[in-house]
């Protein structure tokens, strides 16, 4: 498979921001029908990368050959043309159209400037089925689907045009494992039809099961080039990400006993979301929450925190009754909340980062009202170094970060002040292997210091490594609670999968 | 200046009085002009006469600053044009008790100041006044109203009105006029829309009361610019059941007074000439002379042009004074 | 550490129907709309209440939405265009300006000697050219639509002013002036005119490439450029669309009014801008509906005219209608859901 | 299948230091101010070249400073409160009502009665009390901002005409008109107070938990509602503090204008907007500053005052403007960058 055609080559291609060597001097090759995985820290240029490639970004230096020509693309569309068509890491979408108006976004199929309505709905129709969700009406208005269904809509529109090369910047990242398979079986069929993919994540494990050939980048640099997905073993890998060698992923877990209850939780529900859920997280302690994109566990958090309104339940924090509806007096009883969408949710995207990192918590190192700018950055400096925010200089608008960077704000927002009870939302989305480690480590010391956490995240490995209890929850209701120990992967996937195939019972 | 131009194309009211006794030359004096910028005939008439009159002057030299917007914007005009030592200063303020701090403070600088139509508050703050009589436009128009009706008859008239802008206090003094003198006659107003001075908001306004009044017996429209939308609404309803009464006084309305074709009948005069007459006065009082035909050796401190009523009959001896 | 173990609860019934992909905010425009007819009837009503003599009779009320529709007219158009563009990501506060420059133009005697085509010609290029400049200025200049269209208000009405002499200029042309005075099966020209407008912006907003694409540009200005839409481009057309409507309303107002000054058309722009937002278009671009935008201007012009039948005074209407536009938002606002809590809380 | 294998490189060293301050994102808004200034050195130098007689003498240079900056001051204390509102995400179109309604109500005569301290308290509790209004109809009514204040502005006006009878009502209070008129150290009072508003505004923007919060809520209201931030209270603080500055700014104009009646004020909403745009504050909010702010509106009082001296008709004065000001802020949108560019492409 790997002896087609070179399709794709990059050499020495450097792209510079203001004060940034995003790419320094680049090497890729990608032959036809392979799947050719990017492999690189967080803010390393892969996004950068991908954006030179499909002509959003022109590159400063280097050369790029397309197809045997030199290609200089001027704009996206004349990428398009050229056939690349790309997935990119936040969500290109636009929420007041249909999905199909957005699958054929800027490449309507039109008579006399008129939209093709029905012809555009049928072919959508079919690269949605094509895609496994079929299900998903073209009419219905973007705004209205969860963020697995928008990846689907951002990969249909990729599919709409007629590609020889598809570039996936993290396409996993807000899919659950049922849809990763199911990616996997869409780009088996791309690459079985000729077609070539660069495909970007930051799990190994996923790389290993599509990718044909890996190209590692370091800060900006190909570090190196067309290793071989399956057999490269995972040291090699993460060394030459990281420059150095990450040992165990999951710290140890803590022997200590758990503390008092911090957080009960009492037949919570809302109408549409999740039903009679009740659980407790204690101090010092770790509970994870798993289950399928849509089980409702974000629609939970924010419910605890206040973020919406309990219709019906109770929030207890430290035996004092919380008000619903209000994340004031979550975050006065000492709650924290990282938001799974950081963009529309977490950050402040024009403000700099150290501003970011104390959002929560400022007012607590004002005095009389006027704030204090230089224990604040000294604090996100520390935050900073602790979770290996690069570039490490906090005065820089969080908008200029890389994806994942930027997550590392997000979270490190909650490592500060006196927050007793942490709710994390998909902490690790985007984060790559070298951080997440640190990230983990962080949130064990945390509860080692008496903080409760309670963790959502569709990996599954994740929340049974990192927690010490671990709820299931299923089409809004806990399916199942047991200590960590006690589960293993296939259990929980089960436990999950039940749910779906049951609910597709229902729809079929 | 920079706006010389299509004065003269104008038909500028301006008093050529050559065998006035006043009209020989004198001594040299500097008029300071301001009115309010014009997005309107009769304010673009009062400065086409403040200048066309001071052009017929060989011993005037004629200095004018626009007044931009509002109150505020005049004082600032205003304050430039004093720095450059004017003899008289001929002032339409925005609003004359906005500006009646600048009149104490120019007099007291000894620049005798001239206030043209809007009174200032403060007779210190003024060597002349020279205005139209507001409140006697409305007494005018309702005086030829309650006649024309009484002549036909009408017992309970249904009598519609539409104003000018309602912020302004003129437009105030008009109404109460109208009103004062309608209920001398036990009559009233049955409607009351206010315009802006201008022909869309005229018509618009128009519309409306013709809506509101479905049977009318006469309608008063404080001004003929306006007046083209007033009529315009009235012509697309359908409606000639009613008499009209204008005010002011263009030259259009007072042709149509004379075609005796539409329903208007009448206008009352609150003529721009007030300016021509402003710069003369303030010529005189530059040069320290008075008023020939009077007795007083200095001009007057108070003139009021009294407000006439157009009709048919007299439309001819009016049009050289429409603007 | 104890265990909980819970057997696997029954599925909830039916969880597909209830919880499917979707949440269930498409038909957020037609609710909004629904509620505008809402506070359109309930204006009526407190016509009704207070004037049962005049709408006692049947060609009166007959008259009077015509009336109303008629005066709706001209601002209806002015806001079609507006509504664009502020879908569209901008917002232009020159369309008050446009409308005087296009009128007083059109009205020169000079242009009128060209007889109605000419005049309509004038009006619509004066509008379509001042539109492209401001869409230069924004797509190309990079200039925020708020201050470049700003200072075309400025500078459209100061020549305006410079052409007109500062004069009202009388439209003698009797074609023009009929237009408003017409009427076709009964009812008035205008109407048919603002239908065709409205008709016209609806079908570009929703069966075009281009309506599609001005969603996109307003709603997420990066995908629509990734889509590869060529945004300045878009942008441009967009200002020149919103002038084209201007000069359209131009002619209009001058056929109303049966002259044109450089002052007409006064603060059109706030008029326009109220009116597609109360029809549900957000200021930050990116959603609205053409039906809205006219439900909008039809309330504002209903109002009005509950104001003149009642006879009310300029202050105590102001005082009223800030205090109607409050109401008519709120009862928009009112949700099913705000209903079903209020009981729950009980 | 070849595998190539280069050793890691040594990290880039101090690529921080290749940076340039002026390219530096955080310095934008300091380069916009800079170029505002120049912009306005610009405007100095037209009027040399223009009136080198009255630029010749230095007091009436001196004075004509006054001049400009007691042009610029009712209006830049409104401006500081409307950048506040606008940061924070929302927009207050009835700041010029407000001023009219807080001047008219303190000078009534039962006011006046009580003295200075009578008509400034009064004039400051309506600003605020109108704010109040205005912000507990967005926060917690959730009214779209632009329709709320625009219903006030309606309102507030119509209840100043109610209030003055639509009389322009003299203030006697000689304290009250002094204010205008007087100067400490030969700089006028007025100026004091601009100073001291715009210098409150800096401090309360820039160094208090306030103003890091407005930030916050405009830049990503959900990003501030889930860090804990009271939303909602502190939109309404937002709308209260323009209140405020339009309380201090209705005794100021009251003084310049020894008098108060409905009107006035007018269109003093697109002013400040305006202004605060100018000054690099974002519509969308999120980011500005008080500086730029205040250089805008005085940007906007030089622009004014040149015409003055020149004696340019208001026609005239109009179109200029509007040029001036899309060439300011193309000024101000000069880059190094395209400088660079420029010579690159070469
Ligand atoms: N528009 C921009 N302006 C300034 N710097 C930028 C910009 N976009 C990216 N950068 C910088 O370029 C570098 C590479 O960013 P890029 O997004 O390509 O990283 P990435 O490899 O995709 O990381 P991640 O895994 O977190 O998505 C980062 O240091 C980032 O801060
Ligand atoms: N099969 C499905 N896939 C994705 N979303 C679904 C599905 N079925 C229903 N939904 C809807 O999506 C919403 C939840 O989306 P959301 O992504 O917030 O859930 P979640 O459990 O927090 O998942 P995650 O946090 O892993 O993304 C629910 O309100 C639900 O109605
Ligand atoms: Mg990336
Ligand atoms: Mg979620």
């Amino acid at each position: 498979m790997t002896d087609n055609e070179v399709v794709l080559r990059l050499e020495d291609v450097v792209k510079t921001f203001p004060g940034v060597r995003a790419l320094d001097g680049v090497q890729l090759e990608v032959r036809a029908g392979e799947v050719h995985c990017l492999l690189g820290q967080n803010g390393a240029g892969k996004s950068t990368l991908i954006k030179v490639l499909s002509g959003v970004h022109r590159p400063d230096e280097g050369r790029i050959e397309w197809l045997g020509g030199e290609f200089k693309p001027a704009n996206p569309q004349a990428a398009m043309k050229a056939g690349i068509a790309t997935i990119y890491q936040e969500l290109d979408l636009v929420d007041d159209l249909s999905v199909a108006e957005n699958a054929f976004l800027g490449h309507e199929p039109r008579r006399f400037g008129f939209v093709r309505r029905g012809y555009m709905s049928r072919h959508t129709r079919q690269i949605l089925t094509r895609l496994g969700h079929g299900e998903i009406p073209p009419g219905r208005m973007v705004r209205s689907l969860p963020a697995a269904g928008k990846q689907v809509v951002s990969m249909a529109r990729a599919l709409s045009h007629d590609a020889k090369l598809i570039i996936m910047d993290e396409p996993s990242a807000v899919l659950a494992h049922d849809e990763v398979d199911n990616l996997f079986r869409i780009i088996r069929d791309l690459t079985s039809n000729g077609i070539a993919v660069i495909y970007i994540s930051h799990r190994l494990e996923e790389i290993r099961e599509i990718g044909d050939r890996v190209t590692v980048l370091k800060d900006g640099r190909t570090t190196a080039a067309n290793l071989p997905a399956r057999t490269t073993p995972t040291r090699d890998l993460v060394s030459r990400m990281t420059g150095r060698t990450i040992e165990y992923v999951f710290p140890e877990q803590s022997t200590q006993d758990r503390g008092e209850e911090l957080l009960r939780v009492d037949g919570l529900g809302r109408a549409g979301e999740f039903a009679d859920i009740s659980l407790s997280v204690h101090s010092g302690e770790i509970v994870g929450i798993a289950g399928l994109v849509g089980s409702g566990r974000s629609e939970l958090l924010e419910t605890i925190f206040g973020a919406r309104r309990a219709e019906s339940g109770t929030v207890t924090v430290r035996g004092k009754t919380l008000r619903p509806g209000s994340v004031g007096a979550a975050v006065r009883a000492g709650l924290g909340m990282a938001p799974e969408e950081r963009k529309s949710q977490a950050l402040l995207l024009g403000e700099p980062i150290y501003r970011n990192v104390t959002l929560a918590t400022f007012t607590g190192y004002a005095r009389g009202g006027f704030t204090n700018a230089g224990k604040e950055i000294a604090e996100a400096n520390r935050i900073a170094d602790l979770l290996e925010l690069r570039p490490r200089d906090v005065r820089r608008p969080v908008r200029t970060l890389s994806g994942g960077n930027q997550q590392k704000v997000v979270v490190g927002r909650w490592l500060l002040g006196d927050t007793k009870l942490l709710l994390l939302d998909e902490p690790t989305r985007g984060v790559d292997v070298g951080a997440r480690a640190e990230l983990y480590q962080v949130i064990r010391d945390l509860a080692a210091r008496g903080v409760g956490v309670l963790l959502v995240s569709s990996e599954v490995p994740e929340v049974l490594g990192l927690a010490d209890r671990v709820l299931v929850m299923r089409e809004g209701r806990m399916v199942r609670e047991a200590p960590a120990g006690e589960l293993d992967e296939d259990t929980v996937l089960d436990l999950v999968m039940a749910g779906s195939l049951q609910a597709e019972e229902v729809t079929l | 200046t920079s706006n010389d131009s299509g004065d003269d194309d104008n038909n500028a009211q301006v008093n050529t009085g050559n065998n006035n006794a006043n009209a020989a030359p004198g001594k040299q004096v500097t008029i300071g002009f301001s009115a309010p910028a014009a997005d309107h005939g009769w304010i673009a008439a009062i400065t086409n006469n403040a200048k066309a009159q001071a052009g017929t002057y060989s011993d005037v030299e004629f200095k004018t600053v626009e007044a931009g917007a509002d109150a505020a914007a005049q004082r600032a005009a205003l304050q430039t044009l004093v720095s450059q030592k004017p003899d008289v200063i001929v002032l339409l303020p925005h609003d004359g008790k906005e500006l009646n701090a600048f009149g104490l403070e120019a007099m007291q600088a000894g620049i005798p100041v001239v206030n043209l139509d809007r009174a200032f508050p403060d007779a210190k703050a003024y060597r002349l006044q020279i205005k139209g009589d507001n409140y006697g436009m409305g007494v005018s128009a309702a005086t030829y109203i309650i006649t024309q009706l009484k002549a036909k008859n009408v017992s309970a008239p249904v009598i519609g009105e539409i104003a000018g802008m309602d912020e302004l206090e003129l437009t105030q003094e008009r109404s109460k006029g109208f009103a004062d003198t309608l209920a001398q006659a036990g009559f009233r107003v049955a409607n009351r829309r206010a315009a802006r001075f201008t022909a869309d908001s005229g018509q618009q306004e128009a519309a409306s009361l013709l809506q509101a009044l479905p049977k009318m017996d006469a309608v008063w429209n404080h001004d003929d610019d306006q007046g083209i939308g007033v009529l315009a609404a009235i012509s697309q309803a359908n409606r000639k059941e009613f008499i009209m009464i204008g005010g002011a006084g263009s030259k259009a309305a007072i042709e149509a007074i004379q075609a005796d074709n539409s329903v208007l009948k009448a206008t009352v005069t609150y003529s721009p000439s007030m300016a021509s007459s402003a710069i003369s006065l303030a010529r005189l009082i530059g040069q320290g002379r008075g008023m020939s035909d009077l007795v007083e050796l200095q001009v007057p401190k108070e003139i009021t042009l009294a407000s006439e009523t157009i009709t048919k009959e007299n439309a001819a001896n009016y049009l050289k004074l429409g603007f | 550490m104890t265990t909980t173990q819970t057997a696997a609860p029954p599925a909830p019934e039916k969880p597909a129907e209830k919880r499917s992909w979707w949440r269930d905010d498409a038909s957020e425009p037609l609710r909004r709309n629904l509620a505008l007819v809402g506070v359109l009837i309930l204006l009526v009503i407190i016509g009704i209440a207070t004037r049962p003599d005049l709408y006692g009779d049947s060609t009166w009320v007959r008259n009077n939405i015509f009336t109303i529709l008629e005066l709706a007219s001209v601002i209806g158009v002015v806001t079609v265009g507006m509504t664009f563009v502020i879908i569209g990501g901008g917002i232009d506060l020159s369309v008050g300006a446009i409308v005087a420059l296009a009128g007083v133009w059109s009205t020169t005697v000079a242009t009128q000697s060209y007889g109605a085509g000419g005049m309509i010609f004038c009006a619509v290029a004066v509008g379509i050219g001042v539109g492209v400049v401001n869409g230069i200025l924004i797509a190309y200049g990079r200039l925020v639509a708020f201050i470049a269209t700003l200072a075309m208000l400025v500078a459209a009405r100061g020549l305006a002013a410079q052409i007109s002499g500062k004069q009202t200029q009388v439209s003698t042309n009797t074609f023009i002036n009929d237009i408003a005075a017409g009427d076709l099966l009964g009812i008035p020209l205008l109407v048919y005119i603002l239908a065709a407008v409205v008709a016209a912006g609806w079908v570009l907003l929703n069966r075009t490439t281009f309506g599609r694409r001005t969603v996109a540009v307003g709603g997420n200005v990066e995908a629509a450029r990734l889509a590869g839409i060529n945004v300045k481009r878009h942008t441009l057309l967009l200002y020149a669309l919103s002038g084209l409507c201007c000069g359209i309303a131009a002619i209009m107002l001058t056929s109303q009014a049966n002259s044109a000054q450089a002052a007409m058309a006064n603060l059109y722009e706030l008029d326009a801008i109220a009116a597609a937002i109360i029809g549900g278009t957000l200021l930050s671009g990116g959603r609205g509906t053409i039906i809205g935008s006219l439900l909008g201007v039809i309330v504002f012009a209903t109002i009005t005219n509950l104001f003149a039948i009642n006879n009310l005074s300029t202050e105590v209407q102001n005082m009223v209608k800030g205090g109607i536009i409050v109401a008519a938002v709120l009862v928009q606002q009112f949700r099913y859901k705000s209903l079903s809590q209020l009981f729950n809380r009980t």
